[in-house]
């Protein structure tokens, strides 16, 4: 392809921090254009970032030494397969976010806080999926935490604030465990590339320590069970962007960071027992974040006990890394297909909510009636979170299920069908009240771009129905460490 | 000789600073008084400071000092004021409710 | 100042001591301000680790920690500032400067 | 990439954008609506029957493939059997959306209602055109969702109840297929369906795998078809309205699901190595225990919907029992009543409809005296119900005698046994609604009359489909032996697996004492 | 209750085990000397004579343009909590000298200037510098709590980022250049590095006077 020899000489890792950023500022500096700065930043990244897919599927991973210091001593940004797709993925889903902010908030006070705080929440997940150095991460999660806490809490209020002190905390506990980690490896090996690490790591007690408290750091701030407490109030409770953002995109970082230590420096660890106990955890998230959705009044907090369950997916990545042998992107192509999915899901019910004045779940048919768009919005994208056919939902089960039964992990493939079935229960519980008799009642006027944007995000699912092939073949081109 | 006696002084300071850095993170994470936590944390910070000193890393010594210890416990004092003033707002706004 | 090995070690095992007083306090106080300060007790003996490393070597003292710790100090002092608003804001909303007992963490 | 190619996706774009456009319709928006809904089954009758054409003549099959995954495709394909069971759902599609038309006259929600009744469609002509075992999988699963809406329609608590139960089964049955399907695709990679199956040189390393997985595709489809333990949705979903019964009941969701098992038997294993793994037998015993006891559960029914469930849950499994047979003329005595039971079912539910619309009544003992009311739906009720048990010369005469056939063919002769009991169950309780009808005298008024029609006794619209079907109920049996029946389809179908000679040597050996 | 007595008892076992693996974890870590050789070697290029600044500003500036960027979210996220309470009236319990600080402020000044400016050869650097200054205007609003010196807030605004904004310039011109983002040609690397140290340092003391005042202006 011509257009890939043409991209070969472009450096666009960097650009996908700075754009972000640099519309945070602006954002920030004239906080009365803020929404248009975050927009213009929006396209632009959108277009980066599939310039970057293209280029990694086209001539692999790009690894960028910074400043011209080349690791160990300077730091790297990684641009390959895994990278790049997390980065396009939140380019699609920020992008959808932004225009539907731009009817949900406005130009309100609110608003301004909420494009600054969301530029630099988009520009901290990119700098950290492009990051290639230990440290480097921290910052970057950091960034991240600062940002989506300061999200959570822009609702005010009791609970969302509670939550995100409980949310701060208990990421602030998870980064410090990250950084221990960060210590012990830098004082095994004296670097803190992770290419260096990988190449280096062996079986012994730092770093088997160190990859237990990372490990462990790390999941408890991706609210994984039975850590979960502090999700559902501080997603069921923030403005409809906000929760987005957070279930679709902020849920899937420490998943990132986790797949990719384990992907680049400890390929060669097996601590024992750690895929049963992972395994195990993400049953029980799968299952008790299933009953929940079944259980809660709110249609909110059934979106965000779903994304408790569905984090419980993820980590099926421990059972699946070491015995199949795609099985990591199965996971991913799941995270990516569950992004998508929550966001329209979640934006939607933002939609409906604002229309309605509430949303609670049992008084909401005449509003679904009303607003056919958001409805079946809410219908497609609830069955790419089932895994119904043809959309993305479908292929990353497909997958799952595939890896599961390819190793021979027939109790793991049977969770993934038995949280199908769950997520159907609570998908179709969210759809009955459209199905109640009455008239439809169109609520609240509402901006089209709010019953718009959903609606294309479901459409957007489905479109990742056919996307399985490219999406591994990109995949594919992930740097992972180890000796072998 | 006077090399065994420097060697043995400096460990045996590391050894006290250490277990009094020990020993105040202890108290002041016990938490009785808030004031008292928040004061003991800045000696700490002054003591880490001290340690840093001692692991040769001067730069770090004098950040910790600068920041760890004084912008830190600057914003920390200032949050137990406004707490302590949320509390009695909060005490006083209670016992009117209750008068009528 | 050339630093003994055996001078080392205590540092070394302080700092692990640290971090494990710092995870026990943030999981067993509930006072928000302790918690708080739990976290920058972790982080100190985090550094503490760190710069131990950064003195054991035998090529000298390495420089590269010192910046690392430097920079931790920066986040530790941001997070910490975040916090401690938020705590206010918490205290303000719901008259506890504690979180509300409603999972098994914290 | 050739013209078939395209008319096959023409086909399925022909109900599924009429549907989606009728869904963003307001309810007032009559013409349109009608229009676009008539205006898509005609398109698509007409082109399925362009393609038959083409199949007939040239003998071609047409495919058309996306990339899904690495390896697998989704492929939708033209061969005689989905031409088969596409053509049966275009016809009906065309007379049930006439009746649905007239039945939901002034009821709310007609947008949604038809959007999913199109889309219902879709997904049943995506099922006939699946070109393997993957995109059968994904068509079946989209019916699932497609159907949900229509059981709840009304939206009554009952109603709701049903649809919970429903997608409970369905669900269930469906996380069960895609399990087996994954495992099948990880053994076998993912196979175009072929005449005999692609499973044979894995039988000897695979053989307990490919026995497991035969029954995890028996259960995922056996929902749908009503299989004995998996029925008891079926009859539960009576609560939807009567266009909806007789589309789940005829053609849509049951008929998919026998489908799928004939498919799997014939396309999949392959008959012969069906009967070599030992699972033809438990599948065949399965649908005769099925047909008993589907009769006998009709018997002691007295509201006339759920009678005639049950007696679906019986009569599908025929097609199943053909299937299982193993054999030329058990084959195409099972496929023959794909088509023949579908006519006829809807055929019923629609006369069943009328009566509840015209006169209120709901239950067998209420038919007193309807025959003198309303003489065109009890003649057509009483030709379908007639047909059912097997009277010749009517269509399910058909299907019994070479059902019978099939079973001495295959040596088991205990077969025509249970056809013979299954057939006296049927006039057990299809006779009484029928003598009732006919020939007691009504006393009092109706339950519930509402059309008073003076020229006509029910509205035309929900008449003309049913004399309709019930013609074509009729003449299905009465010329069988034309080159346009589907008993003539079949055989042709049925060539495809055991080649030209065999199939007419064994039926000619059996008509001709 | 049960679960909380139970996780009472477990945790202090749990933190023993911890504290137990981490000192074995810690203790067996080799001895080795890390990236000492690697910047040693590197330090003629660094533009600067003392290494931890060359670490800081040159070696790992993507990591201390990023701390810059999470000092300056923190104001941001502070800010976007609420407004700010005033000051407490005596948020230092016990006598504060106000004679006694506001003696102490241009000593600080001075201090931070010359901690910012020696950073290239000797220990300081912006941080410690920024620190010393921020210090300095914190004792100025403790002296002075009820009548606020305050700059408008566009120009609070600016101030605050533009630490963030130069560094992301120099950095950005870096990768235009073809030095890599967060690169500097070498023979500007001194200038460069001593211009973002000392608008990073007002910005980091402009920082820390907002996190002390907390939440945003207005009332």
């Amino acid at each position: 392809m011509p257009s890939t020899a043409f991209m070969a000489d472009v450096i666009l890792a960097p650009w996908l921090v700075i754009v972000p950023l640099v519309g945070a500022l602006l954002a920030g500096l004239w906080p009365a254009t803020a929404r248009w700065w975050g927009l213009l930043t929006a396209l632009a990244t959108l277009v980066l970032a599939l310039l970057l897919a293209l280029q990694v599927h086209g001539q692999g991973p790009v690894v960028l030494a910074l400043g011209g210091w080349s690791p160990p001593l300077g730091i790297a940004l990684v641009a390959d397969g895994l990278a790049s797709l997390m980065v396009l993925m939140t380019a699609g889903v920020g992008l959808a976010i932004s225009l539907y902010a731009l009817g949900y908030l406005g130009g309100t006070a609110r608003g301004r806080w909420f494009w600054m705080l969301w530029l630099w929440l988009w520009a901290a997940m990119n700098a950290l999926y492009l990051s290639g150095d230990v440290f480097n991460l921290y910052v970057t999660l950091e960034l991240v935490v600062l940002a989506s806490v300061a999200l959570v809490a822009l609702a005010g209020g009791a609970a969302p604030l509670a939550a995100a002190m409980r949310y701060l905390l208990v990421s602030l506990l998870g980064s410090m465990a990250y950084l221990m980690g960060v210590v012990l490896l830098y004082g095994a090996y004296g670097t803190l590339d992770l290419q260096g690490l990988g190449a280096q790591v062996t079986l012994s007690a730092a770093p088997m320590m160190a990859a237990v408290l990372m490990t462990v750091g790390l999941l408890v701030k991706s609210a994984l069970f039975p850590l979960h407490v502090w999700l559902p109030p501080a997603h069921g409770s923030a403005p409809a962007p906000v929760s987005a953002a957070l279930s679709a995109l902020v849920v899937k970082v420490s998943f990132y960071l986790i797949l990719r230590l384990w992907l680049m420096v400890f390929p060669e660890l097996t601590l024992p027992g750690l895929d049963l106990l992972m395994g195990g955890l993400a049953a029980a998230a799968v299952l008790w974040g299933g009953v929940m959705a079944l259980r809660v009044s709110r249609l909110k907090q059934v979106v965000a006990y779903s994304t408790v369950a569905q984090v419980g997916y993820l980590f099926l990545l421990f059972p699946l890394l070491w015995a199949a042998p795609g099985g990591w992107q199965a996971v991913v192509f799941f995270a990516v297909a569950h992004g998508v999915a929550k966001a329209a899901v979640f934006l939607a019910a933002g939609t409906l909510q604002q229309a309605a004045g509430h949303d609670r779940l049992a008084e909401l048919g005449a509003v679904m009636r009303g607003r056919l768009k958001t409805s079946f919005a809410l219908g497609i994208a609830g069955a790419s979170l089932v895994g119904l056919p043809l959309t993305g939902g479908f292929i990353a089960k497909w997958l799952l299920v595939q890896s599961a039964l390819e190793a021979h992990l027939w109790g793991w493939a049977v969770v993934v069908l038995g949280g199908g079935l769950l997520a159907g229960a609570y998908v179709f519980r969210l759809l009955g009240p459209a199905f109640e008799p009455g008239p439809g009642d169109r609520g609240r006027p509402l901006p089209a771009i709010m019953e718009w944007v959903p609606l294309s995000l479901a459409l957007l699912t489905i479109a990742l129905g056919f996307a399985g092939t490219p999406a591994l073949a990109l995949l594919a081109r992930t740097l992972v460490g180890g000796g072998g | 000789m006077s090399e065994a006696i420097t060697f043995w002084l400096l460990t045996g300071f590391d050894v006290l600073l250490v277990l009094t850095l020990l020993g105040v993170a202890w108290r002041l994470l016990a938490g009785r008084d808030l004031f008292r936590s928040v004061v003991l944390f800045i000696a700490f910070g002054l003591l880490l400071s001290l340690a840093w000193v001692r692991l040769s890393a001067p730069d770090v010594a004098l950040a910790e000092a600068a920041i760890g210890a004084g912008v830190t416990g600057a914003l920390l004092l200032v949050a137990l004021g406004r707490l302590r003033r949320l509390e009695t707002r909060a005490f006083r706004r209670g016992k009117r409710g209750k008068k009528p | 100042m050339a630093t003994d090995p055996v001078n080392l070690q205590i540092y070394l095992a302080c700092g692990a001591l640290l971090f494990v007083m710092g995870v026990h306090a943030l999981v067993v106080r509930r006072h928000l301000l302790l918690k708080i300060l739990a976290i920058n007790i972790m982080g100190s003996g985090i550094f503490m680790v760190l710069l131990g490393v950064a003195a054991g070597g035998e090529g000298g003292v390495d420089p590269v920690p010192h910046a690392l710790v430097i920079t931790g100090i920066v986040v530790a002092l941001s997070a910490t500032a975040v916090a401690l608003v938020l705590m206010l804001r918490v205290k303000a909303a719901t008259g506890l400067a504690r979180l509300p007992r409603s999972g098994p963490e914290d | 990439m050739d013209m078939g190619a395209h008319v096959l996706l023409l086909i399925l774009l022909s109900s599924l954008l009429p549907g989606v456009a009728i869904f963003f319709l307001r309810e007032e928006q009559f013409v349109l609506r009608t229009a676009l809904n008539l205006g898509g089954a005609l398109l698509k009758f007409l082109l399925i029957i362009g393609l038959l054409v083409g199949v007939y003549r040239d003998g071609k099959t047409y495919s058309l493939s996306v990339n899904l995954l690495p390896g697998i495709d989704l492929v939708l394909a033209a061969d005689a059997l989905s031409l088969l069971f596409a053509t049966l759902s275009a016809v009906l599609w065309l007379v049930t959306t006439i009746y649905a038309i007239g039945y939901l006259e002034d009821s709310p929600n007609r947008s949604r209602f038809f959007g999913f009744f199109s889309l219902c469609v879709s997904a049943t002509v995506g099922i006939a055109f699946s070109g393997n075992l993957i995109t059968l999988l994904i068509f079946y699963e989209i019916l699932t969702l497609a159907t949900w809406p229509l059981v709840v329609h009304r939206g009554t608590p009952e109603s709701f109840r049903a649809g919970r139960i429903y997608l409970a089964y369905t669900l269930i049955g469906g996380a069960v297929l895609l399990g087996a399907v994954v495992w099948l695709t990880l053994l076998a990679g993912s196979e175009p369906f072929v005449v005999g199956g692609y499973l044979q040189d894995l039988a000897a390393d695979h053989g307990t795998a490919l026995m497991v997985i035969f029954a995890m595709l028996m259960a995922g489809f056996g929902v749908k078809a009503a299989l004995l333990p998996l029925h008891s949705w079926l009859p539960r979903a009576m609560v939807a309205p009567a266009p909806v019964s007789a589309l789940l009941h005829a053609v849509a969701v049951v008929k998919a699901g026998a489908f799928g098992i004939v498919r799997v038997l014939n396309d999949v294993y392959g008959v012969e190595l069906a009967a070599d793994l030992g699972v033809a037998l438990p599948l065949l015993l399965l649908a005769v225990l099925t047909i008993i006891y589907g009769s006998v559960r009709a018997v002691f029914a007295d509201d006339l919907k759920q009678r005639l469930a049950f007696s679906t849950v019986s009569q599908v499994s025929y097609i199943i029992l053909g299937a299982a047979l193993a054999g030329p003329i058990g084959a195409v005595g099972g496929l023959v009543h794909l088509v023949h039971q579908g006519i006829m079912k809807i055929t019923l539910f629609f006369c069943a409809g009328n009566f509840a619309e015209t006169l209120g009544i709901h239950r067998v003992d209420e038919m007193r005296g309807v025959g003198r009311r309303m003489p065109w739906t009890m003649t057509a009720f009483t030709l379908a119900a007639l047909g059912m048990i097997g009277i010749p010369p009517l269509a399910g005469f058909i299907s019994k005698w070479y059902l019978g056939l099939g079973a001495l063919e295959a040596d088991m002769a205990w077969v025509t046994g249970v056809l013979v009991v299954s057939s006296l169950l049927n006039a057990l309780y299809f006779l009484p609604p029928i003598l009732r009808g006919w020939f007691s005298r009504r006393e009092g008024p109706w339950p519930d009359e509402r059309h008073g029609g003076r020229w006509l006794e029910t509205h035309w619209m929900l008449l003309l489909p049913t004399v309709t079907v019930a013609a074509m109920a009729l003449g299905m049996g009465l010329l069988a032996s034309l080159a346009i029946s589907p008993l003539y389809w079949v055989t042709f179908i049925v060539e495809f697996e055991y080649g030209y000679d065999h199939i007419w040597s064994a039926i000619f050996e059996w008509e001709t004492p | 209750m049960t679960r909380h007595r139970a996780a009472a008892t477990l945790m202090p076992l749990m933190s023993l085990a911890l504290a137990g693996l981490l000192v074995v974890a810690v203790l067996d870590l080799p001895p080795q000397s890390g990236l000492a050789e690697p910047v040693a070697g590197a330090m003629d290029r660094a533009g600067v004579d003392h290494p931890v600044t060359a670490v800081l500003l040159n070696f790992r500036a993507y990591d201390t343009f990023l701390e810059l960027a999470v000092l300056l979210l923190a104001v941001l996220a502070v800010w976007s909590l609420g407004r700010r309470d005033p000051i407490p009236a005596r948020p230092v319990q016990g006598p504060v000298l106000h004679g006694t600080l506001r003696h102490l402020i241009p000593v600080a000044v001075v201090t931070g200037g010359y901690l910012v400016w020696v950073g290239s050869s000797d220990s300081g650097g912006a941080f410690q510098g920024g620190a010393v200054l921020g210090a300095a205007g914190v004792m100025l609003m403790l002296s002075r709590p009820r009548e606020l010196p305050m700059l408008p807030a566009p120009l609070q605004r600016l101030g605050l980022a533009l630490g963030v904004c130069v560094f992301l310039a120099v950095g950005t011109a870096g990768l235009l250049a073809g030095h890599g983002f967060m690169g500097y040609p070498p023979d500007w690397a001194y200038p460069l590095i001593l211009g973002i140290e000392l608008v990073a340092a007002l910005s980091i003391a402009l920082t820390l006077v907002l996190l002390f005042l907390g939440g945003r202006h207005g009332h």
